[in-house]
Parts: C-alpha cells; sequence; structure tokens
C-alpha cells in the first residue's frame, strides 16, 4: 500500500509531470493548497452574494429588488418569499463555514504551509491529500445542485434543527411537512455536508501524521511556528468532533429517507415519521451532537488564523512572539475547554437548565485562554519597530475586531443575559465578528504574506492597503450596528421586523447596514483584482521578501517540487528570533547555523 | 502612511465605542422591562457591559498606543524580549477573578427563571401551543386552579402541578381558547406550559425577558410576574384599552427558525392593570367562546 | 518499510507470545460467557440480581473485554509510551460525552416521560368510562 | 545520499518512533472511536429517555425476535479472527509467509461467516417486519379522534395490516389451500371490527391504531402458539425506535467488517502468489489494528443490543 510510502528523497530535480498530473490532480501539498484557495475564492463570491440578497430584503423589506428582481419567478413580482429568504440565509451560513472558512484554513493554509514551516518534503500522505481535495467536489456539486431540486436548497438554517429539517419526506414526494425547502434540498445538503466532513477528516488525520513524524532535524515541538501548532491543534479538534457531526448527519438523512425516528419525538407532533406515525426520538439529541461538533469548529474556524496572524505580527514588528509558551498553552486549552461548552448554544432549548449552570462556567472559563492571548499579541507590538505592509495591517485588525468578537461572546454565555440576548441580532454581530473580521482578516494577512511564496511575485502593496482599508470602514459599519439592534431585541432570522411594534424603530439601522455591506461586498473586487493581477504582472519575489525566519523563506520562491533544494534544513533555534542583540540583521532564520543559539525550549 | 494607520484605526474604534452612547437617545437601547426578573437581566446585562468595555478601551488604546509609538523606524532594532512570566501571571489571573465573578453572580438570576423547583405557586396558567405559525393559548376557566398555598406539602404542590400539566396536555371542554394573546394581570405569577405540535419554536417576551424554546414532545413550564400594566377591560365598551405609544405595546415573538412565515408569529402581551380587570375580560371571552361552533372549540388544541 | 524491523523487535523480547495470544483469547471467551451468566441471573425469569447491576456488570466485563484486546492484540503493550497522547484525550472525551448527555435523558424519564405516562394512563381511563 | 542522511530526513528523531502509516491507523481508530461513542451516545440516550413499565418499555430481545445465542456465536466468531490475525501478523514477522497466509485465510473465513450470521439474522427481521419506518407503535391513551388529530399519517399502519392481512389470507389459502382456522377467524373478525367504524347504519368508534397494535399482536401469538407462520406487521412499543437503533449500530459494524474483509482478501492473494514478504508486516499489523478495533466495537454492540 503507497500510503505508508514515505516520498522518494533520491531525487530532488523537478519532475516533469503533465497539465493534469501538475494542475489538477497534483499530489503535490503547495498545489493542493492553491486548488483550496482558488475555490475556496468562488464559493466566497457566492456566498458573498447570498449574503448581500438577505441584507437586501433586510434593509428594505418587500421592496422591489433592482436587477435581482427580473430573475425571480414572474409570480413573485420582482419580490423575495419568506421562504426564498430562509434557503438564502441558510446556504450562506452554509457555504461561508463549510465551504469558505474551513476549506481556505485548513485546506489552502494548512496544506500549503504545514511542511514548508516544518522542513518537510510534502505531506506524510500525498495521495490521501490529493483524495481529501476531490472529495471536496462532490460536496461543491450537491450544494449547488440543491438550488434547483423542487423547493429549493435547504432551509432550515446552517443548524438545521430537527423537526423543522428532519420530518420525513411523504413517499413520492420531494417536500417535507413541515417546509417546502427541507425536502429534496435538505438531503443533498446532507450528503454534502457529509462529503467536506470526510474530506476534513483525511486532510486532519494528514496533517497530525507529518506534524508528528515529518519535522526536520533539530524542529523540535517547542520550535514550530504559531501556526503550525495551531494547524496541529485544529487537526485535532477535527478530528475528534468531526465524527459526532458525521453520525447525526446520517441519523437525520435516515430519518428523511428510510423512516428511522431518531430526532423524531415520540408523541403530540401534527407531523410524526411519515411512515410510522410517532417516533421515539429526541429533537434535542440533534442540537446536542450538532454543537459537540459545531462549537469545536467555531475554534476549528478562528485557531488557525490566531497562528498565522502571531506569526506574521512577531515578523513585522521586528520582534520575538510574546509569551510563545503560553500561547501554545492557550491555544491547547481553547482546545480543551472548546469540547465541554457546547451547551451554550442551547441555553433556551429546553435542555435541563441545570446543565445550563455548568456549561455556563465552562463557557465564560474559556475566555481565559483568548484574553491571553490578545495580550501576548500586544505584548509583541509593544516596543517593536512596526512595519505597515498590508499583510500586518490585516493582522492589526484581526487582534483589535477579535478583541470586539470574544468580549461580545461573554454576553451569551452569561445564561440570565442570554435569555434576552439569545437569537438576537447581537449573536449575528458575534459570529460576524469572529468569523468575518477576524478569521477573513486572518486570511487576507495570510494571503499577503505567504503570496510570494505560493506564486513567486509580490502583491501590489498600494491596492492592499486601499482594499484594507475600505474593508476595514465598510465592515465595520455593516456588522458593528448588529450589537446595537441585537440590544433593541432584533431577532435574527427573520424577513421583516417592521410588523413589530417592539422592534420597527430599529429599521433605519438596518438600511443602513445594507449599504454598507454593498460597499463591502464590491469593496472586495479590489483584492482579486490585486490577486490576479500580481499573479501575472507583480513584481519578482525573492526568496526571503519580509527578512522572515520561518523555514518556507529558506525554499525558492515559488518552492519546488519536493521544497527544498539538497537536503531539507536543519533547526537551530525558535521561529521569532527578531531584533537579537548579538546579530548584525534584525532577523535571524531557524535555519541559519551560524549565530546564537537558543537552548531547545523541548521535545516530544 | 506610518502612524497615519494609528489614526485610521482610533478614528473606526472611537467611532464604535461612541455608538453605544448615541444609541439609547435614538431609543436603539434594551426595551422596557417589565417583568420581576427584568432588572436582574438588565443589571448583568450593564454589568458585563461595564467589564467588556473596559477591557475593550483597555485594549484599543494600547493597541492604537503602540501602533503609534512604535511604527517602523528604519535603522533600528525593536527590544529583544520573548516574555514576562510575572506579567503573563497576572494577566492571567485578574481575568480569571473577574470571569469566575461574572459567572457566579448570575446563577441564582439564572435560577429565578428557568429552574422548575423555584417558580412560584401561578395565578394564572396558560397552556400554549405553538404551531406553524401562530401561537394557540388556552386558558382554565377557573384563574387559580393550579394555585397552592404556602402551607402545602411538597407532595401535594407536585399534585398541583402534575395536575396542571395533566391540564396542558389534555383539553377540557370548558376551556377558553385564544390565538396569540397572553393575558394576566400586574403581580399575578403567570406561568405558561409550552407546547409544539410540529416543529421547534421560541416563544419569546423581549420586555419580560423570557425566551424559552418549545420541544416536540415535551411539555416546558415557564412563569413572570409583569410589575407593569399596559391595558384594561373596560366591561362598559366590552374593549381592551391600550395606550397608544409602541413601548407599551408589548409583544410575542418566534425567535427559533420555524419555516418561511418565521418572522410573523407575532402574539400580544396584555398585563391588566387588576385581576377584576381580568376576570371581566374572561368572562367576555367565554361568552364569545360559546357563541362559537363546538368543533372549533375542539380544534383549537 | 525499513524502521518495522527496529520497532516491533521490543514486542519480541516476550518469550511465548503464541501462548500470551491464545490466553488472551481463551480469556474473552471466558468473559463473554460470565456477561451471559449475568445476563441470565438478571433475566425475569430467575432476577436474583438487579437490571441496573447486571447492566454495570456486563458492561464492566465488555470494557475489560476491550482492554485486553486492546492492550495485547493491538501492541498498546508495547506501544503505549508512545500513544498515550492520543488514547487518553479520547477516551475522556468519549466518555464525557454521554455522560453529558445522559442527565437530559434520565431527567426526561423523571420529569417528563413518567409524567405523560401517568396523565396517558389516566386518559386511557377517561376513554374507557 | 547516505542511508543515515536519508533516515535522518525521512524519519528523523523528531518524531515518535512510529511509522506513519500506523500513526495514521491509530488515528483513523481515533476518529472511529468518536464516531461509535457517537453512535452507542444516541442508543443509550434514546433508550434511557424511555420510560420503564409493563406495557411500554424497551423491547425485550425475544419481543423482536432476537437471538442472544446468535450474538454469543457472532462473538465467538469475531474473537477468534482477531487471534488469526494477530498470529498472522507474529508468522509474517517471524517470516513464516505461508503460515501468515494460512491466517489470513482463516481470518477472512470466519469474516465471512460473522457476516453470514448477521445476514441469518436480519432477514429474520424482515421476514418478521421489524424494520425502520414499518413497526407499528403502540400508544396508550391514543384515541383514535386524537390520533387522527395528532398523527394522520400515523394511521399508515392501520392501512398496512389491513393489507397485510387481506394478503395473507389469499397467499394462504393458495399456497395451502388452507388457513388456520383459528388465525382466519381471528384475522376476520379484526378486519370486520375495522371496517365497523368506516360505514354501516349500526355506527361505532373505529379502531384506534394501538388497539388495531394489540389485536395484531394477538393473531401473532395465535398463529406461533399453532406454529402458523404469517407475515403481519406487530405493533411494538418503541419498535421502530428499537429497529431504528439496531440497523443503524449493526449495519455500520457491518460495514466495517466488510471493509476489513475487502483488505484481507487482497493481502491473501498476495499470499497465495507468494508474495507477502517482509515489508508487508506492517501492512498486516496496521490492517490488524483495524481489525482489533472492529472486534471491540462489537464487544460493546453485543451487550448493549442483545443482553440486559
Amino acid at each position: 500500500m503507497s500510503i505508508s510510502q514515505p516520498i522518494p528523497t533520491h531525487d530532488h530535480t523537478q519532475i516533469e509531470l503533465g497539465f493534469l498530473r501538475k494542475y489538477i490532480f497534483s499530489e503535490d501539498h503547495k498545489m493542493i493548497g492553491i486548488q483550496f484557495l482558488f475555490s475556496g475564492m468562488i464559493f466566497l463570491f457566492l456566498g458573498g452574494a447570498l449574503a448581500l440578497l438577505v441584507r437586501l430584503q433586510i434593509g428594505w423589506p418587500y421592496g422591489n429588488l433592482p436587477m435581482v428582481g427580473n430573475w425571480f419567478p414572474a409570480s413573485w413580482g420582482g419580490k423575495m418569499s419568506p421562504e426564498f429568504y430562509t434557503m438564502i440565509f441558510s446556504m450562506h451560513a452554509t457555504i461561508m463555514i463549510f465551504f469558505v472558512i474551513i476549506p481556505w484554513l485548513t485546506g489552502a493554509f494548512g496544506n500549503f504551509l504545514i511542511p514548508l514551516q516544518i522542513g518537510a518534503r510534502d505531506m506524510a500522505f500525498p495521495k490521501l491529500n490529493m483524495l481529501s481535495y476531490w472529495v471536496m467536489w462532490p460536496s461543491f456539486i450537491l450544494m449547488l445542485i440543491s438550488f434547483f431540486v423542487a423547493g429549493g436548497a435547504a432551509g432550515s438554517g446552517w443548524t438545521a434543527y430537527p423537526t423543522l429539517s428532519s420530518a420525513a419526506m411523504p413517499d413520492g414526494m420531494t417536500g417535507s411537512p413541515a417546509s417546502p425547502n427541507s425536502g429534496t434540498g435538505q438531503v443533498l445538503w446532507l450528503i454534502s455536508l457529509l462529503f467536506a466532513g470526510v474530506s476534513s477528516m483525511m486532510g486532519s488525520v494528514n496533517y497530525i501524521t507529518t506534524i508528528i513524524n515529518m519535522r526536520c532535524p533539530g524542529m523540535t515541538l517547542m520550535r514550530m511556528p504559531m501556526t503550525i501548532w495551531a494547524m496541529f491543534v485544529t487537526a485535532i479538534l477535527q478530528a475528534m468532533a468531526l465524527p459526532v457531526l458525521t453520525v447525526a448527519i446520517i441519523l437525520q438523512l435516515l430519518d428523511k429517507t428510510i423512516g428511522t425516528t431518531f430526532f423524531l419525538p415520540p408523541a403530540g407532533m401534527a407531523f410524526g415519521n411519515w411512515h410510522t406515525g410517532p417516533g421515539g426520538g429526541q429533537p434535542l439529541l440533534w442540537q446536542h451532537l450538532f454543537w459537540f461538533y459545531s462549537h469545536p469548529a467555531v475554534y476549528i474556524m478562528i485557531l488557525p488564523a490566531m497562528g498565522m496572524v502571531s506569526d506574521i505580527i512577531s515578523t513585522f514588528a521586528r520582534k520575538p512572539l510574546f509569551g510563545y509558551r503560553p500561547m501554545v498553552y492557550a491555544i491547547a486549552g481553547i482546545a480543551g475547554l472548546g469540547f465541554i461548552v457546547w451547551g451554550h448554544h442551547m441555553f433556551q432549548s429546553g435542555m435541563d437548565p441545570r446543565l445550563g449552570t455548568g456549561f455556563m462556567i465552562a463557557t465564560i472559563m474559556i475566555a481565559l485562554p483568548s484574553a491571553v492571548k490578545t495580550f501576548n499579541w500586544l505584548g509583541t507590538i509593544w516596543q517593536g519597530n512596526i512595519q505597515y505592509t498590508s499583510a500586518m495591517l490585516n493582522a492589526l485588525a484581526f487582534v483589535s475586531m477579535f478583541v470586539i468578537g470574544g468580549l461580545s461572546g461573554i454576553f451569551m454565555a452569561a445564561t440570565p443575559v442570554d435569555v434576552y440576548i439569545h437569537d438576537t441580532y447581537f449573536i449575528v454581530a458575534h459570529i460576524h465578528y469572529v468569523l468575518f473580521m477576524s478569521t477573513i482578516f486572518g486570511i487576507y494577512a495570510g494571503v499577503y504574506y505567504w503570496y510570494p511564496k505560493m506564486f513567486g511575485r509580490m502583491m501590489s502593496e498600494t491596492l492592499g492597503k486601499i482594499h484594507f482599508a475600505l474593508t476595514f470602514l465598510s465592515a465595520n459599519a455593516t456588522f458593528y450596528p448588529m450589537h446595537i439592534i441585537g440590544v433593541g431585541g432584533h431577532p435574527r432570522r427573520y424577513f421583516d421586523i417592521t410588523i413589530y411594534d417592539t422592534f420597527q424603530h430599529l429599521q433605519p439601522l438596518n438600511a443602513f447596514m445594507t449599504v454598507a455591506a454593498i460597499i463591502l461586498g464590491f469593496v472586495q473586487f479590489i483584492f482579486v483584482a490585486n490577486f490576479f493581477w500580481s499573479l501575472f504582472f507583480g513584481k519578482k519575489a525573492n526568496r526571503n521578501p519580509w527578512h522572515s525566519n520561518s523555514l518556507e523563506w529558506a525554499a525558492p520562491s515559488p518552492p519546488p517540487h519536493g521544497n527544498f533544494e539538497g537536503n531539507v534544513p536543519s533547526v537551530y533555534r525558535g521561529p521569532y528570533e527578531y531584533g537579537h542583540p548579538e546579530t548584525q540583521e534584525d532577523y535571524l532564520p531557524q535555519f541559519e547555523p551560524n549565530g546564537p543559539k537558543d537552548t531547545p525550549g523541548g521535545s516530544h | 502612511m506610518g502612524k497615519g494607520w494609528s489614526v485610521f484605526f482610533g478614528v473606526i474604534l472611537l467611532a464604535t465605542f461612541l455608538l453605544w452612547f448615541v444609541a439609547p437617545f435614538y431609543g436603539w437601547w434594551l426595551p422596557n422591562a417589565v417583568s420581576t426578573f427584568g432588572p436582574d437581566v438588565d443589571w448583568l446585562f450593564y454589568l458585563i457591559l461595564g467589564f467588556t468595555g473596559f477591557f475593550f478601551v483597555l485594549t484599543q488604546v494600547v493597541l492604537i498606543y503602540a501602533m503609534w509609538r512604535f511604527s517602523y523606524r528604519p535603522g533600528e532594532k525593536s527590544t529583544y524580549s520573548h516574555g514576562n512570566h510575572r506579567l503573563e501571571m497576572i494577566w492571567t489571573a485578574i481575568p480569571a477573578v473577574i470571569l469566575l465573578g461574572i459567572a457566579i453572580v448570575q446563577i441564582s438570576v439564572w435560577q429565578d427563571i428557568k429552574y422548575q423547583s423555584k417558580m412560584p405557586p401561578p395565578d394564572v396558567t396558560v397552556s400554549v401551543m405553538a404551531r406553524q405559525w401562530e401561537w394557540r393559548m388556552r386558558y382554565p376557566l377557573e384563574t387559580s386552579r393550579f394555585k397552592w398555598d404556602q402551607k402545602a406539602t411538597p407532595e401535594e404542590v407536585r399534585q398541583k402541578q402534575l395536575a396542571a400539566r395533566a391540564w396542558a396536555e389534555n383539553p377540557e371542554i370548558d376551556d377558553i381558547p385564544i390565538a396569540n394573546e397572553i393575558h394576566t394581570w400586574v403581580g399575578a405569577s403567570t406561568k405558561i406550559y409550552l407546547r409544539t405540535q410540529d416543529v421547534l419554536h421560541s416563544f419569546t417576551m423581549p420586555n419580560m425577558r423570557i425566551k424559552q424554546d418549545t420541544l416536540p414532545g415535551k411539555t416546558i413550564p415557564i412563569w413572570f410576574k409583569a410589575t407593569r400594566a399596559n391595558t384594561f377591560f373596560d366591561t362598559n365598551t366590552r374593549k381592551l384599552r391600550i395606550p397608544p405609544n409602541r413601548a407599551d405595546a408589548w409583544e410575542i415573538a418566534c425567535q427559533e427558525l420555524c419555516g418561511g412565515r418565521h418572522y410573523a408569529m407575532r402574539g400580544k402581551v396584555y398585563v391588566h392593570e387588576s385581576r377584576e380587570s381580568y376576570e371581566g375580560w374572561l368572562k367576555h371571552a367565554v361568552e364569545q367562546s360559546n357563541s362559537r361552533e363546538p368543533e372549533k372549540v375542539a380544534a383549537a388544541d | 518499510m525499513r524502521a518495522e524491523k527496529h520497532e516491533t523487535e521490543s514486542c519480541e523480547h516476550v518469550p511465548n507470545l503464541f501462548r500470551l495470544y491464545m490466553f488472551v483469547a481463551v480469556a474473552l471467551i471466558i468473559c463473554t460467557a460470565l456477561s451471559f451468566v449475568f445476563n441470565y441471573y438478571a433475566s425475569e425469569d430467575v432476577h436474583t440480581v438487579a437490571k441496573t447491576t447486571a447492566f454495570l456488570l456486563i458492561l464492566g466485563v465488555a470494557s475489560l473485554k476491550a482492554l485486553l484486546v486492546g492492550y495485547i492484540f493491538m501492541h498498546l503493550k508495547w506501544d503505549w509510551g508512545k500513544l498515550y497522547f492520543l488514547i487518553i484525550p479520547v477516551a475522556i472525551l468519549g466518555m464525557m460525552m454521554i455522560i453529558v448527555l445522559l442527565p437530559d435523558a434520565l431527567l426526561g424519564v423523571l420529569y417528563d416521560a413518567k409524567d405523560q405516562l401517568i396523565i396517558a394512563e389516566q386518559f386511557a381511563k377517561e376513554m374507557k368510562k | 545520499m547516505t542511508e543515515h542522511a536519508e533516515r535522518l530526513e525521512n524519519h528523523s528523531e523528531m518524531g515518535i518512533p512510529l511509522t506513519s502509516g500506523k500513526l495514521c491507523m491509530w488515528l483513523f481508530l481515533v476518529t472511529e472511536v468518536m464516531f461509535f461513542t457517537a453512535l452507542i451516545g444516541t442508543y443509550l440516550i434514546l433508550r434511557s429517555s424511555i420510560p420503564t413499565h409493563p406495557i411500554i418499555s424497551w423491547p425485550s430481545p425475544e419481543r423482536v425476535h432476537l437471538s442472544e445465542l446468535i450474538g454469543a456465536i457472532n462473538t465467538f466468531v469475531l474473537i477468534a479472527s482477531s487471534l488469526t490475525v494477530v498470529l498472522a501478523h507474529h508468522k509474517a514477522y517471524h517470516g513464516d509467509p505461508t503460515s501468515a497466509t494460512r491466517y489470513i485465510g482463516v481470518t477472512l473465513v470466519l469474516g465471512l461467516a460473522f457476516l453470514g450470521i448477521k445476514t441469518y439474522e436480519y432477514k429474520t427481521k424482515f421476514d418478521h417486519d421489524i424494520l425502520p419506518g414499518r413497526i407499528g407503535e403502540l400508544l396508550p391513551g391514543m384515541g383514535i379522534q386524537r390520533e387522527r388529530q395528532m398523527h394522520a399519517i400515523g394511521m399508515q399502519y392501520v392501512t398496512r395490516v389491513r393489507l397485510q392481512m387481506e394478503a395473507a389470507l389469499t397467499r394462504e389459502q393458495k399456497q395451502f389451500g388452507y388457513v388456520h382456522p383459528k388465525v382466519k377467524e381471528a384475522i376476520e373478525m379484526l378486519l370486520v371490527d375495522m371496517k365497523d367504524g368506516e360505514a354501516g347504519d349500526k355506527y361505532r368508534p373505529p379502531l384506534s391504531p394501538a388497539q388495531v397494535g394489540e389485536r395484531v399482536n394477538d393473531i401473532l401469538h395465535i398463529a406461533h402458539m399453532e406454529h402458523h407462520e404469517i407475515r403481519l406487521s406487530p405493533a411494538i412499543p418503541y419498535g421502530n425506535m428499537w429497529a431504528s437503533c439496531y440497523f443503524a449500530m449493526t449495519g455500520f459494524h457491518a460495514l466495517h467488517v466488510f471493509g476489513g474483509l475487502v483488505v484481507f482478501a487482497i493481502l491473501l492473494l498476495k499470499g497465495l502468489r507468494g508474495q507477502l514478504a517482509q515489508q508487508d508486516v506492517g501492512q498486516i499489523e496496521i490492517i490488524g489494528l483495524y481489525w482489533h478495533f472492529v472486534d471491540i466495537v462489537w464487544i460493546f454492540l453485543f451487550p448493549l443490543l442483545y443482553l440486559v
């Protein structure tokens, strides 16, 4: 079996491969990472378009939608239907989470960076790696097909709570008795996520093996860059949490198709299982299983960004990372605590309130490692020598925005406040501050920073800074007022709030946010333009354009097949030796044999 | 731009910070709290807002100052430091104490709101059956039917509770069915048995600071006690009189996605000025429901 | 698989590995028989052991069997030092998940299903009248 | 490059002294542990949330025609196969590919035997119609009115049972030329009673699904006493839930067994061609790890599903 075969090491010359093997069915981790990057970008724009549709409806409820209105069926009269609205916000969340953020962070950056930063020639299992990308494609395709089936794509939120999502479909019909868009669309949604889960699982097993077993000489665990630590912990989270989601998805799929009753309640329901009537299951069980995965998944969606930002901040502040060990422990702490706090999504769900008390304490304590990380980032730039490159600006924005996202989380963790705040726009503000404002800024920072290594050319700094400034401005304008309307009680997932006396006065803010969101959406084209323009016309990058320390900068840009010319480099110190008093330059790469050596921080 | 970026960050973050002070003047703030645990919830909200606001200002000011003070100076080197053990201990310990404190102070409020064992004897019992997309309330003819007095033994209390739950699950012929309206009076402890006949809903009364999801197959009790009235029943005109201002139009909203018309599950909360007013309304409602044909009454559950 | 030889060497210091494997297999079969015995004594005809006790005993025997298989057959006896960092977290996590989920179900029995049953029976009686 | 440098590069002292393949299998097993934990957890929770009561409780094994003995035999089969795998590795390690091949062959046969017994067990479930989505549930207090109102769709059980009874009468007649008089009488009486509610001058309320279920169970009992096979969906309280759990858990386990057997088949072919070399020892060990894990899963599934 070739999967356990280490990659051939005797031949370091560029192996000439055909177009298909080189760009499509590539086993090279760098190409797979870039493939993930591009497919994530496509879905970012699909998800973004859906978000704008959602915002248009909330901004001007029942308005005649310009342009878009013409594509709707004639019977809608240029307006959106509530079912269609439900569908697009469900799909917006699904696509952004499962097809953009996770593939970008773990797929693109994980694949590209892990072997380079630990000094390996490739992943431990290149074929498995290729498979993990190509298993995503059935997932992509099924999700896209689901838009065109009867009833439309899944419309029960990205959380797909039974019984709205799981009420079984009648024989010979495509709809569900609970909702027209929880029929075939929901089944495709489930199958699609099953594939996405398998892909992530392959990836995570591969990453863990690679990080444990393929490090180059001298690369002890405590000399690994934070990116690698973050990827490592993320992969462990995925390996342990994803199977639970897989089970939940399979059980719901069985409920919908063959008539089992895992999530259908015993009695007292208008539509039980289509085949048998009342079931004996528990709708709450889905929420437990789902959040057992999805809460750690929230950390899967931010930890890698935290790691990358740590590296970038240290590089451009020209100063060692403040508190390397506390940072590592904080990541591990977040991962460990992340598994015992899922119940805070369910305080109002009918779960036993005594469990709520326990989950509340655990949840509040998880703010602690996040706080430690924030203080350490601030400690890193303090007394630094900060270079304001596009990457650094995005990274600083990450820190700033993560503070907001993290602090607003404490409101939800507090059970009594959550009674009021739960499922209002405050939550929407929180998740967007964590997932958009933090993670996406982290991703942009990563792209600007590693672009020279990926493609051998520099991105335009001018365009990058314009893009950053406009994004930072419009994103804050879009998402910050959500806190305020959330405090006003504006419920999330509402098609129209103007029918409520309690909420209708919040409508002007809604309209303002929609305008800002449209600007935010269009600003992103600057990034795309910069990305593709630089691909062909950008300045040629040298080996180490940022004067960084970590191992990937020892390889040529872009790195050839096998990553490193000659022997893999050996590592002599940690990755953050910036501004060392004994050196001429203000940086001292890990792979540089001469110069002061630190004592290795630890071993495996 | 160099130091300019520090200003750029500063201006935007200042704007976000000021928004919290501007918003209340436009009325973009917590709606009036009119239940007994409203003030507790709001107090906790302000407490957390205070602490988070402090740490927000602290971290952002440090960030912006550092961006200004330590921006790039060519040829210079940064201060070489790998961290400070004591500093780490301090900024781990202080937030830990604060967070633990925040966690502990709210336990009792949470218990008051949600623990079944802490719910007081109900003056009014309402059965709410949620369905796509409306709330169907049912009131017993006898207002204080499921109330127990102070001297009741735990076993008697349990029997009462069981009877209330049995009533919530099996409609009786003389119940009064009303759609989308909660009626109670000031100072009455109101117990609501929540059920759903189809999907998950979330019974939310923003003014009462109450929210509870309904679960198919389960009957979940919640309670509240209003501290202000917004209506009285005029026995002469046989109409409810509500103050005309928007702030006194208290509503019920569904806050758990329940299908396309999720947003339209709107109900109203009427808190009568007195028990008499409530009972006057109840009497009127009985007459109303008696004039309806019997099947409709049966189908109301 | 160059390193293979080097690795598995450690477990070959044990003499009579063959006999150890046979011994474990026999132990497993005895354990299975044991759980059968517990089940018999808990069954409705005999009922000398309480159902819950029997359930815990049988689960204990199953855990013992799993430990035996893991320790000897899966070579953890020799590989534990290299793999504990994987196995301990996953064991804790798995146990914890079930334990945290259970209160909902068990309290559901105490506070909901049982009540519902009483109510349903009352209702059935009324229907018969 | 020297041998030493190569080792340093690929399998440096930085990693843990395990091959990547073995580590990968262990990681895969970690994900599998969580997978089966979630399945078993679901089962335990669903089962414990169902009340224990003389009428309404989790179905006992005999109620759903589950034989503990068959389960026990399967346990023995799987334990034996685990033993043969470990012996195959033992032999292969000591440079005895012939014996190793033989042991792999035995494992394959034992695995197939396990699946065969499983198939037989599944067949009895199909014969009794104890399948997800097929079983009626007995719920007390479910009057026909309430049933119609609450679970209009649940009435399908009644329809299906009627069709089954009608089919049973005609088929038995055709096959044997006679239906056992007692069974026939009971079926006909039930059919008449079920018709009563729907038409006719003398109005009686129709039978509720729960009542139909009780009568159907009586008929099945009579048929059993008279050693008469009849295909009727029984009414089992929480039978559907039981079938859902049973098929989900054993089904996924069987899939895993099948996956292992495919690899064993490949190894066996290799062995029969005499290509089982020293380098395959690692592979035998890795697949062995997987196979033992599948064994462990069964060790838990067996008592949870068959005993207690």
